[in-house]
């Protein structure tokens, strides 16, 4: 096995008396498409609250290319190149699609010198994921899969190493599904690492290499697709006794 | 390269115009009139780099102004310092304050921030009043230095209000065109998407409250020479939040030219209003007004006049 | 984006062209006709429960005097602004009056927050300043064309007290104790100040001395903590809010010094006299003028007060004017007449001339002396006796604010000690 | 301590309309101490024109009041919150509304110190050697019965238990079958109907000008924040301990630092505790 990209070891997180997570443990490799998932309040989002470092662990590790990132702010480790994407879009209002695009160039990619290239670029994220018509319209303008296209474009801007994809499918019409899967497919094929956490089986299963599932803030099985699909206790997890 | 000269030469320029202005000794009133509203172009504009650019609504300006402003009290009641050294060191002060609410923002949020400020501003206050060395509740006198340029204090100070307006407008003006300025609206518009994206919230955040507490004290310094009474309920007058917050609101929030033109058509109408009609009808019309522009023009007057081009 | 940011520069200078011609191109005609006298007045903020009854009466006395044909036979025109009781705008509204209106002469706004930002200017400019109630103005600059028209004589910070402290010494058994408390201002701390003098020339001895914010909800704690001390005088020296606050917590909590009052303004209210009603009897409190006979011996009182009266209710200030508007009407009386003796507007003939006359006013025989304060302080010790109920009339004649001090004015005795006289 | 405690069930009333319109609507209406205000006005002509006592004018006006807050929330609504600018603009809204309904009263009454008069003002009862004022024993036991009449309108009925939902999930409220637009206009519009009684109980501790307003803004949000944003038993606890440290700090250590201390208690807490004493 090549080294991990990415190294969670033993991550613990509680939130006043309750344990989200409780010394959760994975590998991701490079170039990986990579499954997390489990029930609702499994401690799925709370694990890339973690790793994207929006919240301080409170135990365990975390190395990102071999370099410990458990104290590292977020910001910076978006610079490191671990970028996520989130479950309800959050863009930037009062911005236009293509300056959406243009932080993260700006502060994640280091594009922070020549203007010009910064808006070239973004056009052509945009036009890689078929939003360059909307570049100049703001976020509050925008169709259901087209903000989440915008996510997505918006973590691409970043470049990313390793792309968190938070439920990016929710709520999408099932050609919509497969409109996302493919840009995904499209960015895994280009190098970048991706963990998708999603509550779509039919996606989840279709798109990783590995799935992790996580059960209670517990890692509670790990395999190809086809395994964990078979797996007893995941079955149990999912539909309860 | 040619754009920062053309400000630099558009900034010059205007500090010149107003040390003409300053040098030509047309009517005393213009002066005094002309200071207040320039002040209020230094709050205004220091407020928004906060409150329009980052999304943190201040209500503690009269903390930061009253700080600058008895910083100086304090030096001339010690040292009898010069005014550029009262300046540099009410801006100083009201900058570590400033400092100090950035890491405040570290956990407040939003409204909860806005009251953390308004809480300071009392607290302030109330160690002000106590402090007897300063005046305490009673105030205290502060007698001007002879012998200053343009014949005249007042006339004086209205030129270093020039200078420190055109100061302010071109570190405000920066901040919105550089890279910091667009870190700042993004995190206005969502701070946890902009720290994901790469952006030093917590860095960008700091700057912005200390470059805006520099300048709100920067502003009050000179303000003992000018009322040459100095005492705690005018220095934190409820005044100085109202118009800060209302002057941005009013020119529009999001480009430097919104609080200059929301303080110059404030600060006119309300140096008229206090010589024309009763002040009730000032602070009414201002109500009024705030109210009438953020339910029917949200982006003020620089947002309206973008829409009337179709921008 | 080039056009149009040029575009955005030239609003931006046309904005403050504006401005600029607006000031310059101001009226600087000036009428030839009238006297102008200019002042700014607080009208709306903390002190325009005394600044629009001020005005009232300074409008009072310039129909009277037009009435009589005005002075050196031009009539008086008032120009006055409103200074919303915040010192800040007192600088631009004289000079507005002085550069852009043209007044003839300046009279000072109410109080003395906002005649300190006055002094420097009248100095500058060499102008003969007549001051409304400001305590101690002077004492800093000791600028020669300063005159003040609150009676409170050449040692101003003892003056609130003085009276207070003078009947507590003559009584008998003779207090000891004394607890001063008061709120953390301008008049409350100079009127504390005074009494800490006085407390120690008299010989009293302190056992408490604290003061609170303006802002206090309740008073009880602080009077509980004065009554622990079980003090023989209790001084206070507050402003309305908490003047109404101290009394209703001394009742509740059952405060009985031998002696009470002494510097609460606002007990002087008629709003507020209607509403503590009985509550008032036995406080003896520092007052400027009272419907005794002894003050309504002076000249035109009684016309100026009937004037008052009608024209109180449509002004919306107080009804009954008793307590500081005679003042304000003999600051422009004062004025008026050293105008008509010296037949002159000139500031420095005016000011010598004010330096050394006696003038007779509705307040009195008034002679200026040292800073421009009154030559002798005349500030009233007054007790409330035998008030019943809340009706306004009942303070309209003499005998519910009995003029104890000075000796001179006195018009009835003292009711000794405090808890004789409550109910 | 006695008197902390009595203060304290006063600024729980005073803080209520608060504590449900910011601390569980999320809508930062600082003009909530002008409405406060208003209230006393209220009271004092009712006092003053047909000697109502100012408490039963208070609870008379309620649903004036409500009908006043409905209204001012619909402006709110249709301007903002639909718009989604809620917060920033919002907040410049009701600072301008707090502008102008002081400004109005100070144009129709002057800005004389307004009182009223009642049987039990001055007068006080002794417990066990401490003389309890029935001016701050009545507004303070009206406090808690608004408190505990809040408490019950929002764990009992159905619109109180909406309100609930509101702030916490709006798809249980959806779920409900209720309007959130509506539930919420009934909420501010008994948020501001309290201001109506606290107006009441404010002039009857003591007197009143238009600006008192702002001595109250910053109180009303320490005590919601401190209490834990719409928790109503928290707002209770909260008052009374801003009471007690006022009171406290005046008795003992000199009051002039009493305010200081009270809000130096909220930075201390926002910085430490955001989420308040009983926070959600």
């Amino acid at each position: 096995m090549a080294p991990a990209l990415l190294e969670v070891d033993g991550l613990t997180k509680r939130f006043g008396g309750f344990t989200a997570l409780n010394g959760v443990s994975l590998d991701v490799t490079p170039g990986e498409r990579f499954g997390l998932i489990g029930p609702n309040g499994s401690g799925k989002t709370t694990l890339i609250n973690c790793v994207s470092g929006a919240l301080p662990a409170d135990g365990g590790r975390i190395r990102f290319e071999g370099r410990d990132i458990t104290a590292v702010p977020a910001h910076r480790r978006t610079r490191l190149g671990i970028v996520r994407s989130f479950q309800i879009p959050k863009p930037f209002t009062s911005m236009t699609v293509a300056q959406n695009l243009a932080i993260p160039l700006e502060y994640a990619a280091g594009a922070r010198s020549d203007g010009a290239d910064v808006a070239a670029e973004a056009m052509e994220i945009l036009s890689t994921i078929g939003l360059e018509s909307k570049a100049h319209t703001r976020p509050a303008g925008l169709t259901q899969i087209e903000m989440r296209k915008l996510e997505l474009a918006r973590a691409m801007a970043a470049k990313p190493k390793l792309l968190i994809s938070d439920e990016a499918m929710a709520g999408l019409s099932s050609a919509e599904i497969d409109d996302i899967l493919a840009i995904l497919f499209r960015l895994n094929e280009r190098g970048i690492t991706i963990i998708m956490i999603e509550h779509i089986m039919r996606a989840v299963m279709r798109f990783s290499e590995r799935i992790v599932v996580l059960d209670a803030g517990e890692r509670i099985a790990e395999g190809t697709p086809d395994a964990i699909v078979r797996n007893p206790v995941v079955e149990k997890a999912y539909l309860g006794e | 390269m040619a754009r920062s000269t053309r400000t630099l030469l558009v900034g010059l320029a205007v500090v010149g115009a107003g040390i003409l202005l300053a040098a030509l000794r047309v009517n005393p009133y213009v002066y005094f009139a002309g200071y207040v509203i320039l002040q209020y172009v230094v709050i205004a504009t220091a407020w928004n780099i906060l409150g329009g650019y980052a999304g943190y609504v201040n209500f503690g300006t009269p903390a930061f102004f009253a700080l600058g402003a008895y910083t100086a009290v304090f030096l001339i009641q010690s040292t009898r310092a010069p005014l550029p050294v009262l300046i540099l060191a009410g801006g100083l002060v009201s900058g570590l304050l400033g400092l100090g609410i950035g890491y405040l923002t570290l956990r407040l949020r939003g409204v909860f921030f806005s009251i953390a400020t308004l809480a300071l501003s009392i607290v302030l206050q109330t160690m002000i009043i106590n402090w007897e060395y300063v005046g305490g509740s009673r105030g205290l006198s502060v007698i001007r230095p002879s012998g200053p340029p343009f014949g005249s204090y007042v006339t004086f100070l209205f030129a270093v209000m020039v200078l420190l307006s055109v100061v302010a407008v071109t570190v405000a003006r920066f901040i919105e065109r550089s890279w910091v300025g667009r870190g700042l609206a993004a995190l206005r518009d969502n701070e946890e998407a902009a720290e994901c994206m790469g952006v030093p919230t917590l860095r960008l955040k700091l700057f912005a409250t200390t470059v805006s507490g520099v300048l709100l004290g920067v502003a009050g310094a000179p303000f003992p020479y000018y009322v040459t009474f100095v005492e705690p309920t005018s220095a934190f007058n409820l005044d100085y939040a109202v118009n800060a917050l209302a002057m941005p609101m009013i020119g529009g929030t999001t480009s430097w030219v919104g609080p200059v033109i929301g303080a110059v058509l404030l600060g006119t109408a309300q140096q008229l209003a206090t010589v024309t009609i009763s002040s009730e009808m000032n602070l009414f019309i201002v109500g009024v007004v705030l109210v009438a522009f953020v339910v029917l023009a949200p982006e003020g007057i620089v947002g309206l006049v973008r829409r009337v081009r179709g921008r | 984006m080039k056009p149009q940011r040029i575009r955005r520069w030239a609003l931006t200078g046309g904005v403050i062209g504006a401005l600029v011609l607006a000031g310059l191109g101001a009226p600087t005609a000036r009428a030839a006709e009238p006297i102008r006298i200019g002042f700014g007045m607080a009208l709306t903020g903390g002190l325009s429960a005394n600044g629009k009854p001020a005005l009232l009466a300074v409008q009072i006395w310039k129909d009277d005097v037009n009435k009589r044909g005005g002075l050196l036979g031009r009539p008086v025109e008032l120009v006055y602004y409103d200074d919303q009781t915040n010192p800040a705008t007192v600088p631009g509204i004289y000079t507005k009056l002085l550069d852009v209106d043209k007044v003839d002469l300046v009279i000072s706004g109410y109080g003395t927050n906002l005649i300190a930002p006055l002094m420097p200017i009248a100095m500058e400019r060499k102008l003969t300043i007549m001051g409304m109630f400001g305590l101690a103005n002077n004492e800093k600059y000791q600028y020669p064309n300063y005159f003040q028209i609150q009676p409170a004589g050449p040692d101003p910070q003892t003056s609130t007290a003085i009276g207070f402290f003078e009947l507590a010494a003559k009584q008998t058994p003779r207090p000891q104790t004394v607890a001063i408390v008061g709120a953390d201002a301008e008049y409350p701390q100079n009127a504390l100040v005074g009494a800490r003098e006085l407390i120690k020339k008299f010989g009293f001895k302190t056992v408490y001395d604290r003061t609170y914010p303006p802002s206090t909800v309740d008073y009880t704690p602080i009077v509980r903590a004065i009554k622990a001390t079980n003090a023989d005088i209790v001084f206070v020296a507050s402003y309305p809010p908490d003047s109404v606050g101290m009394l209703r917590a001394a009742h509740e909590v059952g405060l009985q010094p031998k002696i009470f009052g002494g510097g609460m303004v606002g007990l002087q209210f008629t709003s507020v006299m209607t509403s503590m009603g009985p509550m008032l009897n036995g406080v003896v409190n520092y007052d400027f003028w009272a419907p005794e006979p002894t003050m309504l011996a002076f000249p035109g009182i009684k016309e100026f007060l009937k004037e008052y009266q009608a024209r109180a209710e449509k002004a919306g200030v107080d009804p009954l004017g008793y307590y500081l508007p005679p003042y304000s009407y003999a600051l422009v009386q004062v004025l008026g007449q050293a105008v008509e003796a010296t037949k002159s507007l000139d500031q420095q003939k005016l000011a010598d001339y004010l330096r050394a006359t006696e003038f007779n006013t509705v307040v009195g025989k008034v002679k200026f002396g040292k800073n421009g304060e009154w030559a002798k302080g005349r500030t009233l010790m007054v007790q409330y006796q035998k008030v019943h109920g809340t009706g306004i009339d009942q303070f309209r004649g003499p005998g519910k604010k009995v003029v104890l001090y000075p000796e001179e004015l006195k018009s009835g005795a003292i009711v000794y000690p405090y808890s004789a006289a409550k109910n | 301590m006695v008197a902390g405690l009595l203060l304290g069930g006063f600024y729980a009333a005073v803080s209520l309309g608060v504590s449900l319109i910011f601390g569980l609507l999320d809508i930062a209406n600082i003009a909530q101490p002008a409405f406060v205000i208003l209230g006393s006005y209220a009271a004092y002509v009712m006092n003053r024109s047909f000697g109502l006592d100012a408490i039963l004018t208070g609870l008379l006006f309620t649903p004036v009041f409500y009908v006043l807050g409905a209204v001012v929330y619909r402006l709110y609504y249709e301007s903002f919150e639909r718009r989604g600018e809620e917060s920033l603009r919002g907040l410049v809204f009701f600072f301008g509304v707090l502008f102008i309904i002081e400004v109005s009263l100070s144009l129709k009454y002057g800005v004389d110190y307004r009182l009223v008069e009642a049987a039990y003002i001055g007068k006080s009862i002794d417990l066990g050697g401490v003389g309890i004022a029935f001016r701050l024993l009545v507004p303070c036991l009206v406090g808690l019965a608004m408190t505990l009449a809040l408490h019950l309108f929002l764990s009992r009925t159905f619109y109180g238990r909406a309100v609930m939902a509101v702030s916490q999930d709006r798809l249980a409220l959806r779920l409900m079958g209720a309007d959130p637009v509506r539930i919420k206009t009934i909420a501010f519009g008994v948020g501001i109907a309290a201001a109506s009684l606290a107006g009441a109980l404010l002039i009857t501790i003591a007197p009143v000008v238009p600006s008192t307003d702002r001595d109250y803004i910053g109180r009303m949000f320490a005590i919601t924040v401190l209490g834990g944003m719409g928790s109503i038993a928290g707002t209770l606890v909260a008052a009374v301990i801003l009471g007690v440290a006022e009171s406290l700090m005046s008795t003992f250590f000199g009051p002039s630092w009493s305010l200081a201390v009270s809000f130096g208690i909220l930075l201390v807490a926002l910085a430490v505790r955001p989420a308040g004493l009983l926070g959600r």
